[in-house]
């Protein structure tokens, strides 16, 4: 059984993947440090970053937190605002 | 209150909305964009932003100023898209009885905000473009 | 730049000769008359000053700020005459390539003008008046 | 042999002596101490202030700094800008 999920894709993670949104199935329950090894693995440029984090409905989430039918996913590259 | 916008910022709007009668000292940060990093020269930016989260995490910092400091009124306003030299990218505005909490609100506001805002920066340069301490 | 002034004091026309190309920080510091002094309504405020030792001093710690701090522009502006509850008494304005430079030279310029440079306010309460810090 | 010098007043030290300038005569070579002890024994709630300053030409001066004529003389009660 698996999980489809959506992820917002913002800044270079945005031009890495090379579209602001990407689809993929997670096994369930999936996990925030499962999406993100699956991501890096099928996008190695992922791996250059200084820092990749995920959020989770707008929340930066933890490696293990679950991740659930409907959650707001997305990347967060390192930030640079200001 | 805290906003993003594609709109040029309005300085004048910002003191209006913070001044009130029991404030003695009221800060202003602007960051605007400079013209070289490094030495290099910078054409104009390009602001990308998280909107949703980046409006929850500016209040979320803004509330902790208001419990750490005796902050009276406040506006965070943050630009996105493309930015000329000059432009204004962020203005932080604090309204306080005493000017001690002014510069220590605004200054914890700006720093905070530059860690934890999901807001991108991408700097063009003649030959180029960097997106702003995306690599080590 | 530094002036003393008996205008309204025109923040757009501070803004616009401190921003510069090389500066990605800009601070504004206003002191605004508040309406109240230890719990005690004040009606209004009026400012003296020594306008040529005033401005001397002025130019004095600005130029020490320059020496300090990376400022590319400054300028200080105080209002004299009588002021209403809400109405900018100072502002100080700092333009700095990074942002540190823009918070300490201008924290520097207020903390050190209101030691150093001869202005006087006293404050007009609906009972009474006080010149300011007089008395010990 | 004195020398008489004119003082610029400001702030409450205006208010005490009632006038924004007054003119006294100092024995020559007068110095900004003895200016100081001359003006709050004639005006003692100058006494009660919490410091006071005498400024010879636009800057702040020791109290043995001497006062030539033509100085430019002012009184600093505490300031109080910003």
């Amino acid at each position: 059984m698996s999980n489809r999920i959506s992820v917002q894709l913002f800044g270079i993670t945005r031009e890495i993947v090379g579209s602001s949104a990407l689809t993929l199935d997670l096994p369930q329950p999936g996990q925030v440090g499962e999406l993100l090894n699956n991501l890096k693995e099928h996008y190695p440029a992922l791996n250059g970053l200084r820092s990749l984090l995920v959020a989770v409905n707008g929340e930066y989430a933890e490696a293990d937190q679950p991740i659930h039918p409907n959650d707001e996913i997305a990347l967060i590259p390192p930030v640079s605002g200001g | 209150m805290v906003s993003i916008t594609t709109d040029p910022i309005d300085m004048n709007a910002a003191y209006r909305y913070v001044s009130t009668d029991s404030a003695g000292a009221i800060t202003f940060f602007f960051g605007t964009v400079r013209d070289s990093t490094n030495e290099r020269a910078v054409e104009r930016l390009e602001y990308e932003a998280y909107d949703r989260m980046a409006l929850t995490k500016m209040q979320e910092i803004a509330a902790e100023a208001c419990r750490r400091w005796d902050v009276r009124k406040y506006t965070i306003i943050h630009r996105k898209g493309n930015l000329a030299i000059g432009d204004i990218a962020v203005l932080i505005a604090v309204a306080t009885p005493h000017r001690a909490d002014a510069f220590d609100a605004c200054r914890y506001l700006i720093d905070t905000l530059k860690q934890q805002v999901p807001i991108w920066k991408k700097e063009i340069f003649e030959d180029g473009q960097v997106w702003v301490d995306a690599h080590p």
